[in-house]
């Protein structure tokens, strides 16, 4: 870094944007070019638009490093801005009531960031700003010096799994690819990421497209695609901005096209936007949906590698997995694999929201434990509440409970304590969350998100989430938590895809580690955690309500009574459960039990 | 219509012949998927329009009704859920005179939608409104922006 | 058919010319979509666009009767490009030097002219079939029905033969045939000039042989067509028809033509199993059995002889066709008894050596295609396998010939008639269907929307069509599927009866109708007809 | 190349296959039952019923056999408790979401759902839930579409796409709410061929003509479709003196596969109209009357295609006969063979055929038979 300059990073990323993070930016271009300044001054500072760092919650995030030295500002607004560039870039002392908090130091110090080095270092729109760090320097040399089969061997001993899914070997699936004698391959980006809770992806491809559009020319080098796919949900439509620019970037300067870089070898990326169904993270319903079709997976009697779309070999890797590869290639295998465990090298990022203290995205090395993800980089449960779970992967992944804590975060340890690393969502739950509850809402999305093809999946899923319904409106029966044992396992095995093998996962994985809570919810017709609204009821604290009236004004169904300046009363016949008096109460004189 | 579709099916031509983008075409075009222009499609490409139906009916990005002026999409993901993104869902549909089982309000000018999750996880709840992501929203907020929206008309 | 149904989906080139495919043979239809599937690629030689376009690689949409110049054509480049089969000219045929010489003529841009398909269709239909290791050529009625049928025809076989696509497995010359036993009935001798099995009455042999087997005395004198009996009859020189089955009034060309005719029989016997509009003009109706209702065989259109069997009894007093025929037989003196039905099929097997191998036990299964001479012979999928019977190898030259009655300032457009999916033939059985009459409630005329704009009619609105002949009210059917300046109208439909049209003018050797192509004028009516059909065809 | 076939062993015995063939082919040439909703060997695998499953030693979950290949040395087991548990499971969500409609069902007796309940033993079930119930809308004339006894096995909308190449239906929505449909559910409108009808395994595609015309026991005579030159094989469904319905099977020269006329037309046969007794002219003048409107367009009245009784009167046949001899005979004698023709029919059999041109050729004596084989 230029030891005589000033930076300052911005924060662009969807949440930045959201929080006005165009405006912030605009502000400090306006000051550093204001004719007030010595020429000097303007020449070496200058405002950069960087990629989203995780921490969106305390967006807008501007960083001033002054001759190398870094602060961070956090929830930066326009109006802020002058007193920053007044008292810290001209006056050279920080702004500390507007500076970063320990809770933001933690989160960032306790990552490992290697895929998203970039994101919130460097122009994502600007491609000299990725060619600065040595950018499309391993894709050269993988055109120019290597034979595709060292890039798959360094691939694989770099021990990269894919990390969108299953966690399948890159290096091995690229291999399959390579076997196969035809012209006609493809590399697809899968960037469909559909897990609520999870954006992990977005925001690789919002803050760092060239990574991976470099890690497609690799795989398309190492396998022989002359064809690429960006396949990237509609919704992203920052990313789609940024990919789409950059793919034009790439070109123009011939990185992408007719025989790059000299190597005879030409390479076509197209941006396919995902028109908006869960399933196509499964790789052949992906296939179907680039052919134009129905996204309905279809049984694999071959492997996608080997027979992807119109039936050539095609090669998926989701967006994350794409972004190591260009730098397994520059920084060498074993630093990769060096950095994870065994069995998985580099790291995994993941999106942890929830109540946690710190909401955001995170990288951590593989075998970092769940404790250290909560703990250390998320600050802890928000409101120093009791921890009760963490789902990881998404609504196809599980729930762990406190004693997996200590679960390291790779492929094999997070199957044995029943769950998936998925796309990488780690929704942390709190006492205050209801587990079944929690099932039912992963369950209310897969159900409907299925395709509708295989039996098991079709319609067991929806029998699946009626049983939760029923659980959770007090109608459960005796039984019905070995009910949803069985036909989720029934599902798990009998399923056509991937989608249905994982679907029950949430509802196994908590029946496995909370059976108490749903007893309790059949039995007691209680719903600990008191969410279930049709186990809850209300009433007024006579010796606390003050007669102010607030509830009577808010509840939607006409069931408070009672005369002002005199105790309340909730007619149970007529409550909704709709819970607008205990939200509206100031005197804490609403009761939910 | 007959210019917009010839530039649909001229970019379909370009694009390796997929009747998902031109869907996808169809209703960057007109905010919908028109039955007629499926006809017509199909009949000057030799899709069945069967086919063009069952597509459509699957991504949730293709709508087969006119959608409104203004487009308010609700995330549903697991932590908008967790900070009350239902009750906005609802509030909203009843603030807009939304018909029950639709997604559009009668005069067109709104629509409500869900989506799983916009990605935008670290400021939930999180709403867009006319393809502007906004985080950490409340009633209130939305209440104030949707007469605003009103009051440009 | 020289060749099997289930040899079409191994064609790599596929030729169909006048051949409503899929509508009028819709399992034939599904085996060339499965060929196409397969890669083959298809032409389509017709006027009209109609689906089996849809599956093509290339659509020759010609001008209605120019079949022999388009023909001629496609051999021309064939001759030209030198991608005739030498060899197998060489060694199976003969008289191609003279075919040759007679093509010169017929260069693209003759092709081009007369029938309207470009040069480069002419040529690259011409490549792609001569380089074709396995091209079938298939064709119907759009073929035969013009006064220059037989030359469409012999076209055809020249075609075929140049390239050597006859006598193998998947090539052949493929005409399919229209009713359910057409080739069963000609192989029978339902012909004047032939006996059962095409043998000639004319010859003193073939006659001796037949007077031996009938036990009688036959006539040498040639029979005349049914055309020549109708023609006939007209001109008071006829007496009586008995007429088994058909409905010459809606089937045969110039329908008051037909009238006329069969009101000036002193007598006329209709047997059949309705009371159709040629039964009601006759003085004998014999209620007959249906198909369901009787024992014996149908031949298909790869001359596969097939059983058919009784599933019901005929409704009241109605009986078996051949029972009819055998008692009136006796009625008139002439013995013609038999134990069972298969006695008469084993009495052609004798009368015709192709079924001598055939009998019903040998048919209970999937039936045999013929000819089966022996009881061991397995039946024959494809003719002329090695070797041409004597008669067949010569190529013969034909010119080409415009149509009888072509366009001019009174009658501007050319009418084409034909079949639809929905109805079948003169509609006795399929329009007594509550649901093919909802789907196909009528008659209409397929126009092209440039005529339709030209004469100012809208799509379902009623217009006159008129001809020399006749006229009838029909409903307007807006369509992209005729050629600009053809409208296509089914004859399946009294009330708006397409033969009240047609020409009656015949094929000098076949004796085949010319109702393919006549001239006609459209005019636009007042009345509004409500558009009764509920399928947008196109 | 190496060969072609591999050798597998399934339930113990050992069986050769061809390469690129299924498990579930493999089973069937050793006659093992495996059950199978969406299976059909004339399509491409669809993987979708999840019945077909059996274990392969050395995989973890159970496979479905429909939908893989054979391998060389495989070892499969197509029938354990684990395997029936699971099918068990499987029919009984999909009789979870069926109507109890098996009373009135026109497949009762012929379905693969009953047939699989039975087998299993379904009465209580235990899944329970939402049902999809669609109205009947569908107005078509031919094919009665009742989809909530859809299972989703796609064979319909497979057929049509990769067999009749038309398209008419395809899946349409998501999740349990999947459904085959026409575009934007409207009603059928299609060439009507049935294929669809002939593959459905259950009730939710039936032949409407087929309504209280019986469900078994029915006598089945193989004959040939009477419509055009294909020569189709049909098997005629007969209760008592009726045809109940028409289909065809599959080893025959059309593969089983129909249009719509020779798979739903066939009510002339017992139809009003047909002729019942000999006519005998008695009005000497011979009118026709064209430009009539559709006669059969209300098929409940079919006047004037009843013999009008002021033309005719019936006879027995051996008057009409004798009769019709004796005109024969009489213009025979006086103006000699040649004036009388016969025109045959392309409609009846070459028996029928070969005695009608026998009778022109020696009881008439003249050549004068043909038919229209010309038009």
């Amino acid at each position: 870094m230029d030891n005589n300059s000033v930076v300052i990073k911005v924060c662009s990323g969807t949440g930045s944007i959201s929080a006005g993070g165009a405006e912030v930016l605009h502000a400090f271009r306006e000051l550093v070019l204001s004719s007030d300044l010595e020429a000097s001054f303007q020449d070496r500072c200058r405002a950069d638009k960087v990629g989203c760092r995780g921490f969106c919650a305390r967006d807008v995030l501007v960083d001033v490093v002054i001759d190398g030295e870094k602060t961070t500002y956090e929830r930066v607004k326009s109006d802020m801005v002058p007193r920053i560039f007044e008292e810290h870039i001209l006056g050279g002392s920080p702004v500390q009531e507007w500076t970063a908090d320990e809770l933001h130091q933690s989160f960032q110090d306790n990552q490992k960031k290697v895929v998203l080095a970039h994101c919130g270092e460097i122009d994502p729109e600007d491609l000299d700003a990725y060619l600065n760090v040595k950018g499309y320097e391993a894709a050269r040399n993988a055109f120019n010096d290597m034979q595709p089969v060292e890039i798959i061997e360094k691939i694989k001993r770099s021990k990269l799994r894919g990390r969108g899914g299953a966690g399948f070997s890159t290096g091995h699936k690229w291999e399959f690819a390579y076997k196969v004698d035809e012209k006609e391959k493809y590399v697809v980006c899968n960037g469909n990421e559909s897990d609520p809770g999870a954006f992990a992806d977005r925001c690789i491809m919002e803050g760092d497209p060239h990574a991976v559009i470099e890690g497609m020319m690799i795989c398309a080098r190492a396998i022989g695609a002359g064809k690429g796919y960006i396949y990237i949900r509609d919704g992203y439509s920052l990313a789609v901005k940024r990919l789409r620019l950059a793919l034009k970037q790439c070109h123009e300067r011939g990185f992408l096209g007719k025989n790059i870089f000299e190597s005879g070898q030409d390479l076509d990326i197209r941006l396919y936007p995902a028109p908006g169904a869960f399933i196509c993270g499964e790789a052949t319903a992906l296939v179907q949906s680039i052919e134009g079709k129905r996204a309905m997976p279809t049984p694999r009697l071959t492997r996608t590698s080997e027979n992807g779309i119109r039936g050539k070999p095609t090669v998926i890797n989701n967006a994350e997995t794409l972004a190591n590869v260009p730098k397994i290639l520059r920084n060498g295998a074993s630093w990769f694999a060096g950095l994870g465990t065994d069995t998985s090298g580099g790291t995994k990022v993941f999106s942890l929201t929830g109540k946690v203290k710190s909401n955001g995205l995170v990288e951590v090395p593989m075998g970092a434990t769940l404790r250290d993800v909560v703990y250390k980089v998320g600050g802890g449960i928000d409101q120093d509440r009791a921890f009760k779970g963490i789902q990881l992967g998404g609504p196809t992944g599980g729930c762990v409970p406190e004693s997996c804590l200590d679960s390291r975060v790779d492929y094999e340890s997070l199957a044995v304590a029943g769950t998936i690393m998925g796309s990488g969502g780690m929704v942390v739950l709190d006492e205050t969350n209801c587990i079944v509850d929690t099932a039912k809402f992963f369950l209310d999305i897969t159900q409907a998100e299925s395709c509708g093809k295989c039996t098991p999946c079709r319609i067991g899923m929806r029998r699946m989430y009626e049983i939760l319904e029923r659980i959770t409106s007090g109608n459960g029966r005796d039984g019905d938590v070995e009910l949803l044992e069985d036909l989720g396992s029934h599902i798990r095995t009998t399923s056509l895809c991937g989608f249905g093998m994982t679907a029950p996962n949430p509802v196994l994985s908590t029946v496995r580690f909370f059976r108490d809570e749903y007893n309790i919810h059949i039995r007691d017709r209680k719903c600990p955690a008191l969410v279930c609204k049709s186990l809850l009821t209300f009433s007024c604290i006579e010796e606390t309500c003050t007669g102010c009236g607030m509830c009577k004004r808010v509840c939607p169904a006409d069931a408070i009574r009672g005369t002002r300046k005199k105790p309340h009363f909730i007619d149970q016949e007529l409550c909704v459960k709709c819970g607008s008096c205990f939200d509206s109460c100031k005197f804490g004189a609403i009761l939910k039990e | 219509m007959d210019h917009v579709l010839d530039k649909v099916i001229e970019n379909y031509h370009e694009n390796e012949g997929n009747a998902l983008t031109l869907l996808q075409d169809l209703e960057e075009n007109f905010g919908y998927v028109p039955q007629e222009s499926v006809y017509e499609l199909s009949d000057r490409l030799n899709i069945p329009p069967s086919r063009f139906f069952g597509i459509a009916t699957f991504f949730s990005q293709l709508h087969l009704k006119p959608r409104g002026k203004n487009i308010i999409t609700v995330c549903r993901g697991t932590p908008c859920h967790v900070k009350g993104s239902e009750k906005i869902l609802s509030r909203m549909r009843m603030e807009l005179d939304i018909p029950p089982e639709e997604e559009t309000s009668e005069d067109r000018m709104f629509t409500v939608e869900e989506v799983n999750c916009v990605g935008a996880c670290g400021m939930a709840p999180v709403v867009v409104i006319n393809q502007q992501v906004q985080g950490e929203v409340n009633i209130k907020k939305m209440i104030k922006q949707v007469n605003e929206l009103r009051a440009e008309e | 058919m020289t060749n099997s149904y289930e040899e079409i989906k191994d064609n790599d080139v596929l030729l169909v010319i006048g051949s409503n495919t899929t509508e009028t043979h819709p399992i034939i239809g599904l085996e060339m979509k499965k060929a196409v599937r397969r890669g083959a690629k298809l032409i389509v030689i017709d006027p009209r666009k109609i689906e089996l376009v849809k599956w093509s690689h290339d659509h020759l949409q010609l001008k209605p009767g120019t079949d022999v110049a388009l023909l001629n054509c496609i051999m021309n480049v064939i001759i030209q490009e030198n991608l005739a089969d030498k060899a197998y000219i060489d060694e199976r045929t003969q008289g191609f030097p003279a075919l040759a010489r007679s093509m010169e003529r017929y260069t693209p841009e003759y092709g081009e002219e007369v029938t309207g398909v470009s040069r480069e269709n002419i040529i690259s239909t011409a490549r792609l079939y001569a380089r074709a290791s396995r091209a079938g050529i298939y064709y119907t009625m759009g073929v035969t029905q013009h006064t220059h049928g037989t030359d469409n025809v012999f076209a055809i076989a020249n075609l075929a033969l140049m390239t050597g696509n006859l006598g193998r497995r998947s090539t052949g010359v493929n005409p399919l045939r229209g009713q359910n036993n057409v080739q069963g009935c000609t192989d029978m001798g339902c012909v004047p000039p032939f006996f059962p099995g095409y043998q000639s009455v004319a010859s003193p042999e073939v006659k001796a042989r037949f007077e031996r087997l009938w036990r009688t005395t036959l006539s040498s004198s040639p029979g005349l067509t049914a055309t020549e009996m109708i023609d006939a009859a007209a001109g008071g020189n006829f007496r009586a028809l008995y007429i088994k089955g058909e409905n010459p009034v809606v089937s045969d060309p110039d329908m008051q033509h037909t009238v006329r005719a069969l009101q000036s029989l002193d007598f006329l016997v209709v047997q059949d199993i309705f009371m159709t509009e040629t039964a009601l003009m006759a003085d004998v109706v014999l209620p007959a059995a249906c198909f369901a209702e009787k024992e014996g065989t149908f031949t298909n259109s790869e001359r596969r002889v097939q059983r058919v069997r009784k599933a019901v009894d005929p409704p009241g007093e109605a009986r078996e066709d051949s029972w009819i025929i055998a008692r009136l037989s006796s009625s008139m003196g002439y013995d013609i008894s038999y134990d069972r039905i298969e006695d008469v099929f084993r009495e052609a097997g004798k009368a015709w050596p192709a079924l001598g191998g055939m009998d019903y036990h040998r048919l209970e299964h999937k039936g045999l295609q013929w000819p089966c001479p022996t009881r061991d012979h397995p039946g024959t999928p494809y003719l002329f396998k090695g070797a041409f019977p004597k008669r067949i190898p010569a190529f013969t030259p034909v010119d080409y010939r415009p149509s009888e009655e072509l366009p001019d300032s009174e009658y501007p457009m050319i009418l084409n008639t034909g079949r639809e999916l929905f109805n079948y033939h003169t509609g006795t059985m399929t329009r007594r269907n509550k649901a093919v009459n909802l789907v196909s409630p009528g008659g209409y005329v397929e126009i092209h929307p440039a005529d339709a704009r030209e004469i100012d009619i809208e799509n379902g609105r009623m217009v006159r069509v008129s001809s020399r002949r006749g006229s009838i009210k029909v409903q307007v059917r807006i369509s992209s599927r005729p050629l600009q300046g053809t409208v296509f109208i089914p004859f399946h439909f009294i009330e708006a009866a397409a033969n009240m049209l047609t020409n009656t003018a015949v094929d000098p050797i076949a004796g085949i109708p010319e109702l393919k192509v006549c001239a006609v004028k459209l005019e636009s009516m007042e009345t509004t007809g409500v558009l009764k059909s509920r399928r947008s065809h196109d | 190349m190496g060969s072609s076939k591999v050798t597998l062993n399934i339930d113990g015995k050992e069986v050769i296959a061809e390469k690129n063939s299924t498990i579930l082919d493999a089973a069937r040439k050793l006659e093992i039952t495996i059950p199978s909703l969406c299976h059909n060997p004339d399509l491409v695998p669809f993987g979708g019923c999840r019945l077909c499953l059996v274990e392969v030693a050395g995989t973890s979950r159970p496979v479905a056999s429909c939908a893989a290949l054979v391998q060389e040395g495989m070892r499969v087991k197509s029938s354990t408790n684990y395997l029936e548990r699971l099918r068990r499971t499987n029919v009984e969500l999909l009789l979870s979401d069926h109507p109890n409609d098996c009373m009135l069902c026109e497949r009762a007796g012929n379905c693969k759902l009953q047939e699989l309940a039975y087998y299993y033993g379904i009465r209580e079930n235990r899944f329970e839930g939402i049902r999809r119930e669609y109205p009947e809308q569908d107005n078509n004339p031919f094919i009665r579409r009742e989809m909530e006894k859809c299972i989703m096995c796609g064979q319909c909308v497979r057929i049509c796409d990769e067999i009749q190449g038309v398209g008419a239906i395809d899946f349409a929505y998501k999740g349990l709410w999947t459904k085959v449909s026409p575009p934007f559910e409207k009603d059928l409108d299609c060439e009507f061929c049935g294929q669809c009808v002939a593959v459905c395994p259950t009730g939710a595609l039936t032949g409407r003509m087929w309504a209280s015309k019986g469900r078994q026991k029915f006598r089945e005579v193989e004959t040939v479709c009477p419509y055009c030159g294909c020569g189709c094989n049909i098997t005629l469904a007969v209760k008592k003196n009726e045809i109940a319905r028409v289909y065809s099977k599959k080893d025959t020269v059309n593969q089983g596969m129909l249009c719509v006329k020779g798979r739903f037309a066939y009510d002339f046969v017992h139809s009003q109209d047909r002729l019942t007794r000999p006519l005998i002219r008695i009005n000497p003048a011979k009118d026709l009357y064209l430009h009539q409107e559709n006669p059969y367009a209300d098929s409940s009245s079919s006047a004037g295609f009843k013999p009008d009784p002021a033309q005719f009167r019936e006879a027995s046949w051996e008057e009409a006969l004798d009769y019709t001899a004796l005109r024969l005979k009489e213009i025979k004698d006086r103006h000699g063979p040649d004036v009388i023709g016969g025109l045959a029919s392309a409609r009846c059999t070459n028996e029928d055929n070969y005695l009608f041109q026998k009778f022109m050729r020696m009881a008439v004596g003249t050549n004068n038979v043909d038919h229209c084989a010309r038009y």
